[in-house]
This record gives C-alpha cells, structure tokens and sequence, in this order.
C-alpha cells in the first residue's frame, strides 16, 4: 500500500513536471523554430538573473515561457458585462483539466524495480521489496478507450466558455469548434480501432511490446498514423485546422471574452495537447519508450552481443527516449503549423467526413481482411 | 472497504447533482449537473472493476449525449418563456407520484435481489478482451441490431432536419 | 424546397491536378521547404555563425546604415566643456513634432553667452528625425551623427534624451567636421 | 451496515423516481429531456450492479444496448426539440396548447 502510494505518486508529479515543461517549452520552440524558419532571430530577450548577481541567464530566450505565464497570471480579470458567471469559471477547467487527464494512460517507460535502485538490504530496498511497476500512472485494461472518452470532455470546455462569454463571435468559434472536434473525433476512432485490430490489444502498454518485438507501428499502419496525426491536429484546433479560433474572422473563437490566466489556460492546454498528442502518437507509432536492442538487461544485438546495463540506466534510458521522441514530433507539428495554410470551414467538413473517415473505414477493412489471412 | 466509502461518496454526489438537474432554472446548469451526475455513476462503475462501462458512460453520455444536449442549449434562445417558470402545474401531483413509484420499485426490487453472493475476484469478466469475445459470440445479433438502430436514428434525423428546410 | 444556387464560377479558379489534389504530396513538399530553410539556419547557428538576416537590435548594428544617416542629436560643445547651445529656442520652434524642450539658464559671470539650457530634452517617442533643428539652430550647437538613440529599455523614460545624454559625445572627436577655433575678440561694428 | 449491492440498488431506484419526478413537474423541455436521461442511467446503475453482485457479463453487456439507444435517442430528440422550438418559439411545454382537441 505506502510503496504504491509513493511510487504512484512519484509518477502523478513527474508526469505533471513533464507535461508542464514540455508545453511551457514547445511554447518557446513555436516561436523560436518559426524564427529560424523565417531567416529571423525569434525571441531573446527575457532573462533570469541569478539573485546577488548581474550574471542573466538568456539562454535563447528560453524563458520568455516563464514571462508569459506570469504576465497572464499577474494581467486583470476582465470579463464581459453580462455573461454567464458559473459557466465562464468552469470552462477553462473543463477544457484544460481532461487534457492533462489523457496522459494517464501513456506508458512514459517500461517495468521499474525500485528495490533494485538500493544497496540490497538496505532500508529503501526492504520498503519497496521485490515488486515492479509500471511506468504508467492507470494502468488500464482499456487504454485507447480512455483516451477517447477523456479527450471528448474537453469539447464541452470549448462550448461552455463560448456560450457563457455572451458574444456573437465566441458563440460561433465555440459552434466550429464543436462541430469539428466531433467530426474529427470519428475519424481518430476508427483509425484506433485499425490500430487496435493490428496489434490485438487495447493496451498502450502491451501495444508498445507489440511493436518492439514485431515493428514500429508507422510500417505497419502508416494511413492510420496519417489520420490519426490529421486527426489529432485537427482535434486541438492548432493550424490548419484552427477556423474555431481564426484571427482573421472570429478575433479568437470561443475564448474572445476570456482574459488572465483564464485565457493562459486555453493556451496552455492547447500546449499541452501538442505533448500528449506527441506522447500518444509515439506510443501508437514510434515504439513509445522503447530504443532498439534494448531489453530491460541491457542493450543486446542481433550478433548476440550484449552490453549490460545496470536498472536504473535501463529505465533512465527508456524515460529520456520517451521524452526525446515526444519532443521530436512535437517540433514536427509545430513545424506542420508554420508550413501549412488554414482550411475553409467547408473544406475542413469535406476532408473530415468525405476523406478522413472513408480512408479510415476502407484502412480498417484492409485490416481486417489482413489480420485474418495471418491470424 | 475505502472501495464502499468511494461508492457511498459517488452515490451521494450522483443524488445531488440529479437533484440539481430538477431544479435548476438554467438548462445549461441542469446539462452540466447531469454531467456531473453521469460521471458519478461512472466513477461508481470503476469502483465495482466494470471499467469498461464506466469508460463508455464517460465516452457516449458525457462525450456524445451532453455534448448534443448542450450544443442544442446554445443555439437556442435564452430569453425563453420556459426559463422563467420551473415546474409545470403538476408539481405536487408528480411528486406524489415519483414517490410512490420510487417506494414501489424499492418494495419490488431493494430487500430481496437475486441471490448469487459477490465474489470479489478482480477484473476477471470485466476485462476488456471478455466484453468484446461476448460481443462477437453471444450477443453479435443484439449487436448487428443495435447497429441497425443507430443507423435508422441517423436517418430519422437527418429527415427531421430535412423536413425542416 | 428551394434548390442550391448554381455554384459560381470564379476567374481565378484554381486547375489543380491529381497529384496537388491528392494533398499529402503537396503537404510533404512545403514540409521540405519549410524544413529545408530551418535545418539550413539551424546548421549556421550550431557551427557558430549567423542564421538570421535580421539583426540584434541594438546589440548590432547594421552594416548597411548610410555613412550620412542621421540617427541621433548630439550637443556640441566648447573647448572647456560648456554646452554651446545659447537657448534661443529656435530649434524647438523649428520642430515640426514639437518634441524639443528648453528651460533656460542665466549666467551673469560669463559676458560672451549668459544664457545657457538648464535643461535640455528630445522626446524621442516623438521625434521624427528630421534634421529641421540642426538647420535652425544659429550656433551650430545640436547636431546630428550616425549613431542610434538608446530607445529599447524596460521604461518609458529612456525615450527621453536629455542634457547629459545628448553631450556624451563631443564633436572634438569627430574627425570629419572639426569645431572651428574660437575667434578672435573683435569688437563688432553694427550696421546703423 | 446494508449491503453493497442494496445500496446500488436503492440508489438506482431514488435516481430513477428522480428522473420521473423531473420528466413531470419540468416545464423546460430540454430539463424534461434531461430527466429521460436521468432514468435511463439509473437503469444502467443498475445492470451494472447486478453485473457486478453476480460477476457474470450480461448486466454489463446490456447496458451497451442502452447506449445506443440513448444515443439515438438524443440524436432524434434534439433535432426534433429544435425543430419544436421553431415551430412554437419556446421550449415551454404549458405552450402547446394547439395540441389540445
């Protein structure tokens, strides 16, 4: 029970440094790799000063993260003259907090051992015994499921804080927003459920063993990694999918009227979602937390070489190539954002339901089909 | 035994968000509290190891259903006649009736259900690859029906919508 | 049931092929040429050079500003040090912005220029830069040089140049355009 | 101390004379809808419960049935709530007068 508690626990905070981080940095590699795209510098000049000292720590302005969220957290409060008090205040929550929810299910690594960190007979290695965990925070039996109904929570956020805001614009940013997260939502499942007829399992776990003993799941299904990436993108409202939220139109969609940290949620958790679309995508289709050759003794080679590693390299390895590949098709979908050019709403709705969910349907019947013959 | 407290604590919040939806003056407020209350009895599900049910309550009724319901209530005009008045002139007339209803059911259903003891035994027939073999075996024609259904309700409404036009 | 409009034809219409309507290729094409350009700016930044063509601004400044630019106002001074300007207000009178202020000093001890600014300000959130004051002024004593005013800061009063800051730089520096020896005293014959 | 699965059920039961309560004295059409649902998930409740006292699928596996059917439900109920809606301009259901004889 105390070893579960405390490992678990471990996992709930490290899984929110992680999120945290990694969306307070892709916010600085938004701008920074559109810079750089764009034969510019990008943004440099937030610094943090090591107190008693004059030495600034600039750091390509890594910090500029750090700047925003303060000044959001410290800008006032405005809210519109008439608006729905309760709905507005909830909003942010429910559509930032299910987003967060979704990475409970992601393996961030494989099997860990605590009793195996310690000198054996020691006091911590007595406490944590034997037993190994997973590097999972639920380990469900219904993994993909999970992700699905959580995910779908999120557009009742949406919806709430464009009606609750009582404004025209945010009224339709929400409807948009609403209509094309449902839309997607069919596409992404029956590109799962693809994946899901694959690999024979529902569990992200046991999909990342799939893959590391047969191949990475982009060989073997790579229209569904396509829809699901199309999908996904589509799903968190980023460009080229962002007609919800379109400058141009709707001045910010449904989080016109919001202002402070409440709009600082929004944008966070449109941050975070990069991460835990990343995170999901690797999982499904990269191999997750998985290196090549490595096993949980060591690196071993097909010529039957072998490097041995002690556990705690081995689940340090695992951690860091998770987030190494987390981070690499995050760059990815930032790098899509700054490439591609926003839909038409009705182009949007043809792609979705004219492209996307035939493909989806005809690439899980080819499945199917191909499932059969090698079962 | 922390597994009954839960149950009794999700059973208590399911009541009163259930009890919010009936009085609630804003449809938006009731959709949000049926919400609340649908998530309740999905944590309740968890609690009894039916994880799978308490996925697809979270994933049809509070990611499909509300998210209809409450799409309907924005588009809707909230200055509304029926927003001012909350009950109906039947009010102590239902009330009596629910009450007897509710008394009814617990005489017919409450003390004596039926008999097989509760054996705790872990995830075992709950799991997820269980549900889909019952699904493909025993149950694959209420499913091909159920199918049937969904797709009758699409067209249903969509011809509802056609009609309006 | 009142059928669709016929669906306008636009003179632009764009004639797609299959291949662009296909999509994915087009998409995978500007992805390399988005990627193409990064990876090529990322490669200068790692090896040590520059893979921007904007500059710090005002770490850097560019090569390209023209030798006769006019960016910043300097006071000139005397030989001892002594701000030249004599207050007569005309370059603030001159200033089309109205960006300049005077207040003046007297200074009983010194016959040849009693008056002198006490305080002397450009309000360089209003300044247009166009030189009017150094054509008004009858004592060649503000003057404009290559330099950039020191305007990025944390503070709307850095916008503000001041006495001090605009005497930072003393034309006896200058090479090109020497401050002419002082005259001779001679007594002045007025016209009548 | 009652038993778990009497608990469930004396809980499915309240929710359900709840949803009854809400289908009556509700003059909104929308909370009137609600409280359909409301009646539904007590219904689930309890399969679910009895799935769970006796440990066998088919409680479980029912209440799919009735997801879909909630979910067709919805589906008609609310393109034909909006429709209402711009027919007679108000949800309120004391309104429909014209449906008497």
């Amino acid at each position: 029970m105390m070893p579960d508690l405390l490992v678990h626990g471990l996992y709930i905070a490290y899984v929110l440094g992680f999120l945290l981080g990694l969306a307070t940095i892709f916010t600085w590699v938004e701008r920074k790799q559109s810079a750089v795209m764009a034969d510019r510098i990008g943004a440099n000049r937030a610094y943090l000063r090591i107190p008693f000292t004059q030495v600034k720590l600039v750091w390509w302005g890594l910090f500029h993260g750090i700047a925003d969220g303060l000044k959001m957290i410290f800008k006032e409060n405005f809210t519109p003259a008439t608006y729905d008090r309760f709905c507005y205040n909830l909003a942010p929550w429910l559509a930032s907090v299910p987003v967060l929810l979704v990475f409970a299910v992601v393996p961030f690594g494989g099997e860990v051992t605590p009793g195996r960190f310690f000198e054996p007979g020691s006091a911590a290695a007595e406490f944590f015994g034997d037993r190994s965990w997973r590097m999972q925070i639920a380990a469900l039996d219904a993994g993909i499921l999970f992700v699905l109904a959580i995910s779908g929570v999120g557009i009742l956020g949406t919806m709430l804080a464009g009606w609750s805001s009582n404004n025209k614009f945010s009224m339709l940013g929400a409807a948009r927003a609403a209509s094309q997260m449902i839309s997607y939502e069919v596409a992404m499942g029956l590109a799962l459920i693809a994946v899901v007829v694959t690999y024979g399992t529902v569990d992200l776990n046991d999909m990342v063993l799939w893959q590391q003993q047969a191949a990475w799941g982009i060989l073997v299904q790579p229209v569904a990694f396509l829809l699901f990436l199309t999908a996904s993108i589509a799903e968190n409202k980023r460009i080229p999918f962002d007609l919800p939220e379109c400058e141009s139109e709707l001045i910010s969609g449904y989080f016109t009227e919001y202002t402070s940290m409440k709009m600082g949620l929004f944008l966070l958790s449109e941050f975070i979602e990069i991460v835990v679309i990343s995170a999901l995508v690797v999982t499904l289709f990269l191999g997750g937390y998985t290196l090549p050759f490595l096993r949980p003794e060591g690196f071993v080679l097909p010529g039957g070489a072998t490097w041995e590693l002690s556990h705690f390299a081995v689940v340090v390895l695992q951690v860091l190539t998770f987030t190494a590949k987390v981070f690499v098709v995050g760059c990815f979908q930032i790098g899509i954002r700054w490439t591609l050019p926003r839909f038409r709403y009705d182009q949007l709705m043809d792609l979705g339901w004219k492209f996307l969910l035939p493909l989806a349907a005809l690439n899980l019947v080819v499945t199917a089909v191909v499932r059969w013959w090698t079962l | 035994m922390i597994v009954d407290a839960f149950i009794v604590l999700f059973g208590v919040l399911a009541l009163v968000f259930a009890g919010i939806v009936l009085v609630a003056r804003q449809p938006m407020r009731a959709a949000l509290a049926l919400v609340a209350h649908m998530t309740s009895l999905a944590a309740i599900f968890a609690c009894l190891d039916v994880h799978v049910i308490a996925l697809f309550q979270v994933l049809i009724y509070v990611g499909a259903v509300m998210v209809f319901m409450v799409y309907t209530i924005m588009l809707l005009d909230d200055r509304d006649l029926a927003y001012r008045k909350r009950f109906s002139a039947t009010l102590v007339p239902g009330v009596a009736v629910a009450v007897v209803t509710g008394l009814a059911l617990l005489r017919v259903l409450g003390p004596a259900g039926p008999g097989a003891p509760t054996t705790t035994t872990g995830l075992g027939p709950f799991s997820f690859s269980a549900f889909s073999a019952a699904f493909m075996t025993r149950y694959w024609l209420h499913f091909e029906l159920a199918t049937v259904l969904l797709l009758a309700g699409i067209v249903a409404a969509w011809a509802v919508i056609r009609e309006e036009r | 049931m009142s059928g669709r409009p016929a669906k306008k034809q636009y003179w632009n219409e764009p004639e797609l092929g299959l291949w662009e309507r296909l999509y994915i290729f087009e998409i995978v094409r500007g992805l390399s040429i988005t990627g193409g350009v990064f990876f090529r700016n990322m490669w200068k930044w790692v090896t040590g050079r520059k893979g921007a063509l904007t500059a710090y601004y005002p770490e850097e400044v560019r090569a390209d500003y023209s030798p006769n630019n006019r960016g910043r106002h300097v006071l000139t001074q005397r030989p001892d040090g002594k701000v030249q300007c004599v207050a007569c207000n005309m370059c603030a009178t001159a200033c089309p912005a109205y960006c300049i202020e005077i207040e003046a000093a007297i200074d009983p001890t010194d016959g040849a220029h009693p008056k002198s600014p006490a305080r002397f300000e450009i309000d360089y959130s209003r300044c247009i830069f166009c030189g009017f004051c150094v054509e008004a002024c009858p004592e060649d004593a503000i003057r404009m040089v290559k330099d950039t005013p020191d305007l990025p800061g944390f503070d709307r009063d850095v916008m503000w140049g001041r006495k001090d800051l605009l005497m930072l730089w003393h034309p006896l520096a200058d090479p090109r355009k020497r401050y002419p020896p002082a005259p001779e005293p001679t007594t002045e014959v007025r016209e009548p | 101390m009652i038993h778990r699965y009497e608990f469930l059920l004396a809980l499915a039961v309240a929710l359900f004379a709840m949803g009854l309560l809400g289908v009556m004295v509700r003059r909104n059409l929308l909370v009137v809808v609600m409280s359909l649902e409301l009646m539904l998930n007590a219904v689930v409740l309890s399969f679910v419960a009895a799935a769970a006292h006796t440990q066998t699928l088919d409680g479980a596996a029912m209440t799919f049935f009735i997801y879909v059917a909630a979910t067709c439900e919805i589906a008609l109920a609310m393109a034909l709530l909006v429709l209402l809606v711009r027919r007679r301009g108000t949800l309120d259901l004391a309104a429909g007068h014209e449906l008497k004889g």
